[in-house]
Parts: structure tokens; sequence; C-alpha cells
């Protein structure tokens, strides 16, 4: 079991160092999944076989397939991997990596220094009827507002996803004149 | 015939008013009626009342017209109060204030502004009533200011001239500066006596201190700050030269009738007080004598006839301060009295000459006037008479005699200013008399355009009279030895005490001054008539020059005060018109506003820039929650 | 099942969301800033998933839904404003977006 | 009831009237003139009707209604002598706002009439609330309309002059308000009653510290508000830049707020930490006086320099509350009401200057005497009040109150009197550049028409009256103003110092014995007239 997640881990955060280097985004959207598949063999390693299932589901599957299908909206072409090219210059990563590792290692370290309480119960196997048990008894209130996320969040993206002629601000018109052009369009 | 006594001051008030609401739409008869009119009603009923108080002789009378306020204890009243003192000062303001009214009649009849010109003398009359019937020292307050208000007027009349607003603007703030030391002595007065009237000050003040009472002192001299301001004495006697640009009859009303005897009276009517500190007495005297002879000197060099009189009308203000300083209250008074006859008719010849030369007032373009204004002339010489202290037959000559006599046998007298007394009586009788042979002598150098009629000729006549006669109500004990004026005023003002021995030198001194005075006329003959070559050969030296120049521009207080007080003060309002503390807090706008473009920089609206900050700002709060 | 320490987990789960922070930090293009955004919001699931398995509570597994419902409302949103982006800019340049410069 | 009557009148005719502009355009005028009229007369029959005091004390009326109980808030309003004459002030000056404003405001009229009688309304709730919330909430109401009144209808900096007076006076107002809370819990927690009311705040007792942390924070308030020199440079743009009803306003009244603030919480609700304050705050009140004398001698704006002039006399307001004795008070009080008349004229006339010429610049004028006499006889007596001439009001106010902090303290004293030299000095120069000097201008000045004159007579009447007979007002103002003192039961001159206060007081108890026993002589007809027949000059009065 410890191998399995050894495992999982390696290729989750390989995969994930593929896609954040990719300049074609359909590769890097494969090692997405990649990535997401390998983190749902950590869960099922970590005992939470239905968050597995949910994280093929949702993530791997819809989410994924939902931005693959923008991309084929947006029909992008070769010129849009070579544009991706000379944007990703080497020197760039130099800071943001910098910034993220400082912030890692201060993880680390205190995740280093932390006293980790003993587990409580030896088995850490939570099946889904606890989960939907809990879900529905204490987290009632989690779910409803869920719920009334996910419907602001089809509702803005109904609205946000029409074709408008023209949705540049009085302000901003004014003010910059020059952005006229792409309103133009 | 006491019910009448508010009806003195009420009455040029009223006539003030009645100019200033109507006196555009009324004619010029009119007008003059109401402004000559309420003076003589109120000459008129000071006259009854004198005459009833000289038959009753009452030790005062007082009349309460309404309580002006009351608070918490404090409560000065509308009140006037007669005694002889101010039956005094009541009779010469109301007599030579209504003889000058009518001269102006005349003297005004051209000017644009004649009801405005009537409204303010009557206020000024008003005003210096006010003043010298007050019960309480407040009510005289509003008097002294009133007539400062009103100098400020007059003296600023002929508004258009910048030079003539400077003047009157002169004269109100250097008065007011005497005021503001008056104020603070009242402030005094009123935080130990609880009350302001004058007669409970007086009496108390004696009960409650001794002499040489150190808080009397203070208060004494913080009164004679304003008397000296009011009085144009040293140090702020710089207003009253100036003070000519008005119109002449106002010169007249203020150096005669009000404004400037306002201080004598202050300190004579606050006497006890000031009796009660050597200290403060001595100061008074002091002030007089300096500037008595600094007026003096001043005066010898002037050639405007204006500012030559009011220089001397300093320096005779000098010879009360010096009476008053030595305790001789009543012949402070006596000399105010004659002064204010023979200064009027100085005064009033000088402007029916500058009318008839057509608004000249440099002596140098006059002379021989003698037989072209042959009234004129005569009155002229009888004031010039008087303020030269001619002897035997000029009042001046008695009432300055008796102010030198005290300043020796008096027991607060004192050889110094004796001297100076007769040096000041000396310079004064050269430099009358160099305006009268300078004037009335000579060949005649410009035309005489407007001869005076009745309206200026019939007041000239009366103090004239006045002047020749009113020092004969009091004459020296050797010498006939009426003393009228003093009785009258004994129970108001105490009488000096004279040293006993002294008496037998009376007449040496009397005889001093007499040629004191006749060889003062003496030289002004040999000089400004007989020789005026020596006047050249003087001009020629450069050092007497220098003295001149230093003596007209009167001592050279003008340009000390200005350097030490005008300029720094409007240099420091000039330079912080802005306000500097206004500037502090547009610092305070100017500073967020700076910030604000310097983080308006941070916001590039560039998403990976603000993650960025995110990642930097949580780097940041863990770093310090782990080294905390 | 037990042997795997907590720490492990979290620190991949940690990795994982650094990964996810430079890639939004670098990228102009918003739909890889939209992908990075999602796997950061995983790494963040997976920790609570490790946390919960830890305690052998539901209670991480509840906190993991709710991300996912979150990361579904968000990136069907993120998707609508991109394409509004790419209609109105013709390019996928976030910085591009820049109304907001001050 | 009349007091809520007042406010409510006020507020209802604001509405109207700007509900009134859709249907006529000068319907606003009179709606607003009808409304401050109605008030006036009510507040005038309050007064000459002299309304017995309740509460066994100087309150006359008072209205209290619960607003937010739980929170201890009462809608709760009561009338003194303090406040009755505070409101014949504040509803005079507004009608002449209303008339002044006949001509002068042509754009949106009836929303400027709307906020003129919503400030008016603001004050009028400031001078009546004894609850310390309804009080913050009418010193806000009475801000934000001034703030339109200055931004729309000013002159050409107008916005910037708005921005600055709202900053100060809300940052200053947020401070009181700080204070307000900190009292309001310091009071719950000692007694567990929660209450805003001014009469039971004023038995809270508080630790030496926070009394003065707390008064601190009313005067930020105040000292803003009046203003004190440090923090005095909003008004001068305020005032030259707003509209001469709002100049009017802004001096008359809005001022007198500070000053009334003063009197009516800081001194009852914290006297010993006034007392340790009080040389302090003097000194501030000698510094304002000379400070705002100097920079008014330099001023060009017309309307710039009466401001300074109002800082400078508002130097004389804090120097006297701070003196703690009655005169200095009763001084204050005649000083608030004074200054709002003279101050107000010299705006007025500044406001009839700038519609004739449309220039506010000194410079540009002179001798205006000789077209305009009447407009120079009115300005000039004005003048005179500011720079304290006896026979005007200002003179007994300023008398009154150097004659108070006389007895607190003397040097001070003696530099505010150097302050009245230097208000002749600007004073003077008002009249010498406007009225004296040589004519310029090529048009003749039209002297003032019927109108002006209407609004000017009244305010010469007044001025006079107050510098003659102020003792109605006087009276009108003791009974409030010995309240406000009682917390002073020993006024702290009478332990420091003068050993003869003592006996000042005796004399004082002895004068009015007297005064009674002279009532006698009072019926007969020449009451007033007494002939000393003793030789000696001594009167009766001063004989035991």
């Amino acid at each position: 079991m410890e191998l399995t997640f050894y495992i999982a881990a390696t290729v989750a955060v390989l995969a994930t160092i593929m896609v954040i280097t990719r300049y074609n985004m359909i590769h890097a959207l494969l090692y997405l999944v990649v990535s997401f598949l390998s983190v749902a063999v950590v869960f099922l390693t970590m005992g939470a076989p239905f968050m597995a299932a949910l994280e093929v589901i949702v993530y791997a599957g819809a989410i994924v397939v939902l931005i693959i299908f923008v991309i084929m909206m947006l029909s992008l072409t070769r010129e849009d991997v070579e544009q991706e090219k000379a944007w990703l210059q080497p020197k760039l990563w130099m800071g943001p990596a910098l910034l993220s590792f400082v912030l890692l290692a201060e993880l680390v370290y205190l995740l280093v220094i932390a006293e980790m309480p003993a587990a409580p119960v030896a088995g850490s196997y939570v099946n889904a009827k606890a989960v939907g048990l809990a879900l529905y008894g204490p987290y009632i209130l989690g779910v409803q507002l869920s719920g009334i996320l996910l419907m602001a969040g089809i509702v803005g993206a109904y609205h946000l996803g029409r074709q408008k002629k023209k949705v540049i601000h009085r302000f901003l018109q004014q003010q910059e004149p020059q952005k006229e052009r792409s309103a133009a369009i | 015939m006491g019910e009448l006594l508010w009806l003195i001051p009420a009455l040029p008030f009223a006539g003030a008013l009645l100019l200033v609401l109507f006196g555009n739409r009324i004619s010029r008869a009119l007008v003059s009626a109401i402004g000559v009119g309420s003076v003589g009603i109120s000459a008129a009923i000071t006259l009854v009342l004198g005459i009833d108080y000289l038959s009753s002789r009452p030790a005062f009378i007082r009349q309460e017209v309404w309580q002006w306020f009351d608070v918490a204890g404090f409560s000065p009243s509308i009140a006037f109060h007669l005694d002889a003192l101010s039956m005094v000062f009541i009779f010469v303001i109301t007599f030579v204030g209504f003889l000058i009214h009518i001269y102006s009649t005349e003297y005004m009849a051209e000017d644009k502004d004649y009801a405005r010109f009537f409204a303010c003398m009557n206020l000024f009359v008003g005003s210096m009533l006010m003043l010298v019937m007050a019960d309480n020292l407040l009510l005289l307050y509003l008097g002294w200011e009133g007539v400062g208000l009103c100098s400020y007027l007059l003296i600023g009349f002929w508004y258009k001239e910048p030079a003539n607003g400077y003047a009157a603007r002169k004269a109100f703030i250097i008065t007011r500066v005497g005021d503001t030391a008056m104020a603070i002595g009242l402030f005094m007065l009123f935080q130990h006596f609880g009350t302001l009237h004058i007669q409970s000050i007086s009496t108390e003040a004696a009960q409650v201190w001794s002499v040489g009472n150190e808080t009397a002192m203070i208060i004494a001299l913080l009164l004679l700050g304003g008397a000296v301001g009011k009085s144009g004495q040293l140090p702020l006697q710089t207003w009253l030269p100036d003070a000519m640009a008005g119109p002449t009859p106002v010169s007249a009303l203020i150096h005669a009738a009000t404004m400037v005897t306002a201080g004598v009276y202050l300190v004579a009517r606050m006497h006890v007080i000031f009796a009660l500190s050597p200290v403060a007495m001595m100061a008074v005297a002091v002030i007089g004598a300096v500037t008595l002879l600094i007026a003096g000197f001043a005066a010898l060099t002037q050639y405007d006839i204006k500012r030559v009189l009011a220089y001397s009308t300093i320096s005779q203000v000098g010879y009360m301060f010096l009476a008053l300083g030595v305790g001789a209250w009543s012949a402070g008074v006596f000399h105010f009295m004659i002064h204010g006859f023979f200064k009027a008719l100085l005064f009033l010849c000088a402007g029916a000459i500058i009318l008839a030369l057509h608004h000249e007032q440099d002596m140098r373009r006059m002379g021989g006037l003698s037989k072209k204004l042959p009234v004129v002339f005569y009155t002229f010489l009888i004031g010039a008479a008087s303020l030269a202290a001619f002897p035997l037959v000029s009042a001046g000559f008695y009432s300055k005699d008796q102010i030198l006599w005290l300043q020796l046998a008096g027991e607060n007298g004192n050889i110094w200013l004796y001297l100076a007394g007769l040096l000041g009586a000396f310079i004064t009788s050269i430099y009358t008399f160099r305006m009268v042979f300078l004037t009335f002598y000579g060949e005649e150098k410009t035309h005489v355009g407007h001869k005076p009629t009745m309206a200026i000729t019939v007041p000239l006549i009366i103090l004239g009279i006045l002047s020749f006669a009113g020092g004969f109500i009091e004459l020296p004990h050797n010498f006939g030895h009426v003393v009228l004026f003093s009785d009258f005023l004994g129970p108001v003002l105490p009488a000096v005490s004279v040293v006993p021995d002294f008496s037998q030198y009376e007449w040496m001194l009397q005889l001093l001054a007499a040629v004191i005075s006749l060889s003062g006329i003496f030289i002004a003959y040999l000089f400004y008539y007989k020789k005026p070559e020596l006047i050249e050969n003087i001009h020629r030296s450069e050092t007497a020059m220098a003295i001149h120049r230093f003596w007209h521009s009167g001592w050279g207080f003008d340009q000390l005060y200005d350097a030490l007080f005008v300029r720094p003060y409007v240099y420091l309002s000039k330079v912080n018109k802005n306000d500097f503390i206004d500037s502090t807090y547009t610092f305070i706008a100017n500073a967020t506003q700076g910030m604000h473009e310097l983080f308006v920089r941070t916001q590039t609206g560039i998403m990976r820039n603000y993650v960025a900050g995110i990642v930097v700002g949580a780097i940041m709060i863990l770093t310090i929650s782990l080294l905390l | 099942m037990t042997s795997i320490p907590m720490e492990t987990g979290l620190l991949l789960a940690g990795v994982l969301f650094m990964l996810g922070l430079i890639s939004v930090m670098i990228r102009r293009n918003i739909i890889f800033m939209l992908i990075s955004v999602e796997i950061m919001l995983n790494a963040a699931g997976l920790a609570f998933i490790v946390a919960g398995s830890h305690w052998a509570q539901p209670d991480g597994q509840i906190m993991f839904i709710f991300i996912l419902t979150m990361a579904a409302a968000e990136v069907s949103v993120g998707l609508a404003l991109i394409l509004q982006i790419y209609h109105q800019l013709k390019t996928l340049n976030s910085d591009a977006a820049n109304f907001m410069k001050g | 009831m009349i007091l809520v009557w007042l406010i409510v009148i006020l507020m209802a005719g604001g509405v109207l009237a700007w509900i009134s502009g859709k249907v006529n355009r000068s319907l606003p005028r009179w709606v607003a003139l009808a409304s401050v009229g109605a008030v006036f007369l009510m507040t005038l029959y309050l007064w000459l009707s002299n309304p017995i005091p309740v509460l066994g004390s100087a309150w006359l009326v008072q209205f209290t209604q619960p607003w937010i109980p739980q929170w201890g808030i009462s809608f709760s309003l009561a009338l003194d002598g303090l406040s009755l004459l505070m409101l014949l002030l504040t509803f005079f000056i507004g009608l002449l706002a209303v008339l002044i404003s006949w001509r002068e405001i042509q754009t949106k009229v009836a929303f400027f009439h709307f906020n003129l009688l919503w400030v008016l309304a603001g004050i009028t709730g400031v001078f009546l609330t004894m609850d310390l919330f309804l009080f913050y909430f009418f010193w806000e109401v009475m801000l934000i309309p001034m703030y339109f009144l200055i931004g729309i209808w000013g002159h050409e900096n107008r916005r910037y002059a708005a921005y600055k007076f709202f900053i100060f006076t809300q940052a200053s107002g947020l401070l009181m308000l700080l204070a307000i809370l900190g009292l309001y819990f310091i009071h719950g927690s000692q007694t567990g009653i929660y209450t805003f009311s001014y009469f039971e705040l004023l038995n809270t007792t508080l630790a030496p510290e926070a009394a003065r942390l707390l008064m601190f924070g009313f005067l930020a308030a105040f000292l803003v508000k009046l203003p004190v020199v440090p923090f005095h440079s909003w008004l001068p743009d305020a005032h030259s830049e707003a509209p001469t009803a709002g100049s009017v306003i802004l001096a008359g009244l809005l001022l007198k707020t500070g000053a009334y603030g003063l009197l009516r919480f800081v001194l009852p609700l914290f006297p010993t930490a006034t007392v340790e304050f009080a040389p302090w705050a003097m000194l501030l009140g000698v510094i304002g006086i000379i400070y705002g004398a100097i920079l008014a001698f330099s001023q060009t704006d017309l309307k710039r320099l009466v401001a300074y002039t109002s800082v400078s006399h508002m130097g004389f307001v804090i120097l006297g509350v701070f003196a703690f004795n009655e005169w200095a008070l009763q001084g204050v009080v005649m000083q608030m009401i004074t200054h709002g008349l003279s101050t107000g004229a010299l705006f007025i006339i500044a406001g009839f200057l700038y519609e004739r010429l449309h220039t506010r610049d000194i410079r540009q004028m002179g001798g205006f005497w000789s077209t305009a006499p009447k407009m120079g006889v009115i300005a000039l007596i004005f003048v005179m009040a500011s720079l304290g001439l006896p026979g005007l009001g200002n003179f007994i106010a300023e008398f009154l109150t150097l004659v108070g902090s006389w007895q607190a303290n003397n040097w001070l004293t003696v530099f505010a009197t150097i302050g009245l030299v230097m208000a002749t000095i600007y004073s003077l120069r008002i009249m010498q550049k406007i009225f004296f000097q040589e004519y310029k201008l090529v048009q003749p000045l039209p002297d003032m028409n019927a109108r002006e004159m209407l609004i000017a007579i009244p305010m010469v009447a007044m001025i006079l009256w107050l510098g003659l007979y102020p003792q109605p007002v006087l009276d009108t103002a003791r009974p409030s103003i010995q309240e406000q003192l009682q917390a002073y039961t020993k006024p702290p001159i009478e332990q420091k110092k003068l050993p003869s206060t003592l006996e000042n007081m005796a004399r004082v108890e002895e004068n009015t014995l007297e005064k009674l026993s002279e009532k006698p002589e009072d019926a007969k007809p020449a009451l007033n007239l007494q002939v000393s027949k003793s030789p000696s000059p001594l009167i009766p009065k001063s004989s035991n």
C-alpha cells in the first residue's frame, strides 16, 4: 500500500510538472488528467475510495472535458503554441519559482516542527456511508450553500457566456479611448 | 434743574442721528440749524445748569438715565455726574464747540458733504460730553472711544486723499493703544473694588490703599497710558500733528474742546488714585515736562501753520500734565480752560487765513495779512499773546504762571521741572511770534480771496475776549489774589499744599516768567522781522540744518515707530498672508496624494502581479509568525 | 494503509500546490492560469483528505466535496469569462486585460 | 411639544420648498421665508411670554420621548435661557439668510432653500437636544446641507472649500462621537444604566485620565468648529467661497454651535479636567485673537478678511469660557450673539458688493462712500462693532469677557486686550480700502435698495440695542449660565488667589441689596436724579 502511495505521488508530481511546462494546451490537459488520476490513487491509498471516484469523475472527467470544449471553441492554431513558447521565457521562471520554494520550505519546516498527534483509530478507512451521513447531517447547511453556489455558477456562466456587442464600461471608454479598437470589432 | 442734565449730551447725539438719517435729503440751512442748534441748546442748558449750580452749590448732581447692564454685581449705569470739575469741562466743550460749529457753517459752506460734517461734529461733542459727565468709568470709556471714532471720521473727512485716511487711522490706532492700557486699568479697578463707579472708587481707594501702594501705582500708570494716548503726550503724541489733515474747525475742536483734553480730565478725575502713587505722579510730571520741550522745539521748525499750532497744543497739554503731576489739579484744569479759549481762537484764525489764501497752509507763502484781514489779525494777536503768556494782559500768563510757580512752591515741586517749564515758555513765545511775524508782516505773497464774514468773525471776537479776560478769574496772591476758579473746583480737587516760606519769592518768579516771555517775543521779532538774514546764516550751517530736519520731523518719532512697530507688523502680516498653519494641512493633503501616487503604481492591472503580491504577502505573514 | 505518515501526504499536497502556484505566476495564457488554479484547488482538497484519513473522520472528505463543487462552479464561470475576454480582446493574453490599471 | 414643532416646521418647510420648486420658481423663497418666520415668531413668543422654569432649575420647556430605548437613546429636547437666545439668533439670521438669497441665488432655487432650512433645523436641534446621541445626529444634520450650500452655490473654488469644511468638521465630529460613546459606556458600567441622556451623564464620576481623554474628544469637535487657531484653516476657505447666505450662517450660527457645545457639554461634564486645561485653552484663545487679527490685516479678499476677523473674535469666546466666572460667560454669550450679527452684517455687505462688482478683491474697490453713503454708514457701524466700539453690542461682550478673564489670568488678558488694537487696525483697513480713497470705477456704484435696507436696518437696531441695553439678554442667559457653573461650586479663582474676592462677593450682595432699597425711589418721577448736598463727595451707597 505504501509503495502504491509513493508511486502515485511521484506520478502526480511529475505529471503536474509536465502540465506546467507544456506549450500546447491539449498536451497540458492530458498531463493534467494523469495528475488527477494519480491523485485519485492517492485518495484510494488514504482510504477514501468515494473521493477517488469523485476525483476521477468530476475533475478528470467533467472539468477537463469542459476546458477541452472551450479550447476547441477557440480553435487554437500552431501560432498560439508558438506564442505560448515566446511568452514562457526561462528567465520568467526564476522569481515565481523562488517565491514558491520559499513558501514550500516554510511549509515543510512547519510540518517538521509540528508535533503530530497520534491517530486515535488504527483503521483510517472512511466509507461513503459515513460521508453521506455527515454530509446530510451536520453539514446540511453547507450542502445547501453549495447548491446555491452551483446555481449562481450556472446563471453566471450563462450570463457571461452570451455574446454581446459592446460591454466596455463607460468609465473605461472615456478614460482609455485606445481600447475602442477592441470594442469596435 | 438737574433733570435737564441728560439733555446736554443727548442733544448733540440726537442732532447727529437726525443728520445721519435725513442729512442728504434736507436743505443746508436745516442741516446747519440742526447741527449748530443742538450744540447751542446744550450750551444754553449748560449755562442754566451752571447758574443753578453756582447758586445752590451742591457737591454733585447725579442723574441715572437707565441701568446699562448688571452682571454678577458689575452694574454700570448710563448715569451722569455733575460736579465742579465736569462743570468746567462741559462749559468749555459746549461753548467752544458751539462757536466752532457756527464758524463751520461758513468754513464748510462749499463742501459737498456738509451734513456728514455736522453729523460727525455733533457726535464728537456728544461723545466728549459723555466722557466728562460719566458717573462710571465704563460710560467714560464709551465717550472716550466715541471721541476716538469721531476724530477718525473727521480727520479723514476728505477721504479721497489717501494721506488723510492714513492720518485718520493713525490717530485712531495710536489712541486705541492708550485706550487698551486704560481698559486693563479698568479691569484692575474692577477686580479690586467690584465696581467702576468713579465716586465709590475714589472714596474706597483712599481707605483701602496707603500712599505708595503698588497696585495703585500700576493702575495709575495704566490710566496714564490712556490719558497719554488721547492727550497726545509722549510717547503717543505722533498722531496729533498728522491730525491736521482734517478741516480746520475739526482741528480746533480736537485741540481746544475735546479729545486732547480728555487725558487731562481723566487724570484730574482719578486724582485720588494718582495721589496714592508718587511714582505715577512723577511720571505724569516728567511726561508733561519732556513733552512740552520736545513739542516746543518741533514747533519752532514747522512751516505749516496748523502743524505749528498742533505742536503747540502738545506742548501746552504738557504744561497741564506738569501741573497735574505735582498735584496742582486746579492749576492744570485752569490752564485747560484758558488753553481751550486761545487754542480754539488760534485755530479758527488759522482757518480763516487758510480759507482766505485758497487752502494755502505754508507760512512761507503768507505774509502781510495784517492789513487784509484786520479782525483775524487782532484776534490772532490776542490768542498768540495768550499762548506766549504775554505778561499781565493775557489769560495765558496767569494760568501758565500759576503752573510754573507751583513747580517750585508746591510740595511735590522740583527745580528741574520748573526749569523745563521755563525753557518751554521761552520757546513757546518764540514760535508763537514767529508765526505772527511770518503770517501777518512782511510783504504779501499770496492773494487774499475769501474775506471772512460774520459767521467767522463773531466766534473769533468772542473767543478773543475770553482769551483776554478769562485769566482774571484766578490771580496770584500778590497780584489781586482772585481765587474764584480754584474755590469753585475746591470740593472736587484738593488744593495743592504750598511750601510756606516760599511766597516771598513769588514776585521774582513772575518777573522772570515775564522776562522770558518778552525776550522770546523779541528774539522772534529780531529773527523773523527785523533781521531775516540771521535765519539765513543759521540755515547755512550743516549741523543746524540737521537739527532742523530732526525737529521738523517731530524728533523722529514717526520714523522710529515705523521701524519698530508698523513695518514689522505689516511684514509679519504680509509674509504670512497665506497662513502657514494652513500649509501644514495642505502638506497632509499633499502627502496623502503622494502616497496615492505611489501605491497606484502597484495596481498594474496585470493579474500575475497580483498573484505574486499575494504570495509575497503570504510569505511575509508566515515568516513573521514563524519568527515571533 | 496506516503506515503512510500524514507528513508525506501533506508534503505531496504542498508540492502540488507550489507547482500550481508557479504556473499561475508565470503563465500569461489565461486558460493555463485556470488550469493552474485547478491544480491548486486539487492540492488543497488532497490536504483535507490526508487530514481526514489521519483522524478517520468523514469531515475531510466532505470538505473535498465542497471544494469540488466550488471548483466546478469556478471553472464554468471562469471559462465563460475566458470566452468573453477572447471575444473582446481577440487574445488569451491575461496582461491585455489590464483595464484595472490605476 | 413646541420644541419639536420648531424642528419639524423647518424640516417640513425644507421638503415643501423643494417640492414647490416644481410649481413655481419663486415659491420656495416664500415657503422658506414663511417657515423661518413662523419659528422665529414662536421663539419670540416663548421669550416674551417667559415660561415658568420647570425642573426647579434653569429649564423652561422640556420634551422627552423614547427613541431607541434598548440603547438608552431618547428624543429629548429642552430649552433654557441660553438655548432660547441661540434659537432667536438662529431664526433671526435665518430670516436674513433667506432675504439675502432672494436675488443672489438663481440656480436650483428649490434645492437651495431645502438645504438652507435643513441647516437651520440641524442647528436648532443642536441647540435643543439633551441627548448626546441625538446631539451628534443633529451635529451631522447641519453639516451635510452646509456642504451642499458651499459646494453647489459657492464661488470659484467652492469644491475645495466644501471638501475642506466637510473633512475638518467631520473628522473632529467623529472624535466627539468616540468621546460620547466612551462616556456612555463608562456611565453604563458604573451605574448599570446605559443612557445617552445629558442629565444622567452629568452625574458620571470619571477618573482623571478618562475625563481628560473624553474632554479632548469633545473639545476636538468644538474647537474645530469654533475655530481655535491651529484648527481654523477651514474657515477662511469655507467663508470666502460660500454664497452670502452660507457665509452668514457659517459665521453667525455654525461657529456658535462650537461655543454652545463648550458651554453646555464640556464645562459641566468635565469640571476637573477643564480646570486643568483652562490655562492652555485661554492661551489658545489669545493666540487666536492675535493671529486672526494679524492675518486679517493682510487679506485682499473681503470675505476672507472678515473670516479671519471671526477667528480673532472667537478667540474671545474660548478665553471667556475657560475663565469660569459669570462675567466671562455672560460676555461669551453676548459675543456669540453680537458676533453673529456684526460679522453676518459684514458678510452681507460683502455680498452686496459682490452682486454689484462681481469681485471680492478690495484692491479693486475704493471711494464707495461718494456714491453709496447708506452702505457706507451701515458698513461703518458694523466695522466699528467688530473693533469693539462702546455703545455697540460687541463692546459689552468683549469687555465682560475680558473683565472675567482678568480674574482668571492677568497676562493672557493683557495680550487679549492688545488684540483690540489689532482689531482696530484691520477694521479701519476695511473702511479705508472700500469706502474711502478715490473712486476708481467707471460706473457709479448703486446704493442700497429697499430690500437691502430692510435687511440692514434690523441688524443695526439689534446691535445698538445690545450695546445700550443688553440687560434682557443677560437676564435670559443668567440662570443657565449659573447652571453651567454649578460644577464649579468653588470657582478656582476663589481658591487660588485674591484674598479680597470674598469682600467682592460681599460687595456684590450689598449692591443688590441696595438696589432693592433703592426701589422705592424708582417710583418717583425724578427717580434717577440724585443731588448731594453733603460737602464730601461721598455717595450714600458706599457709606456703609
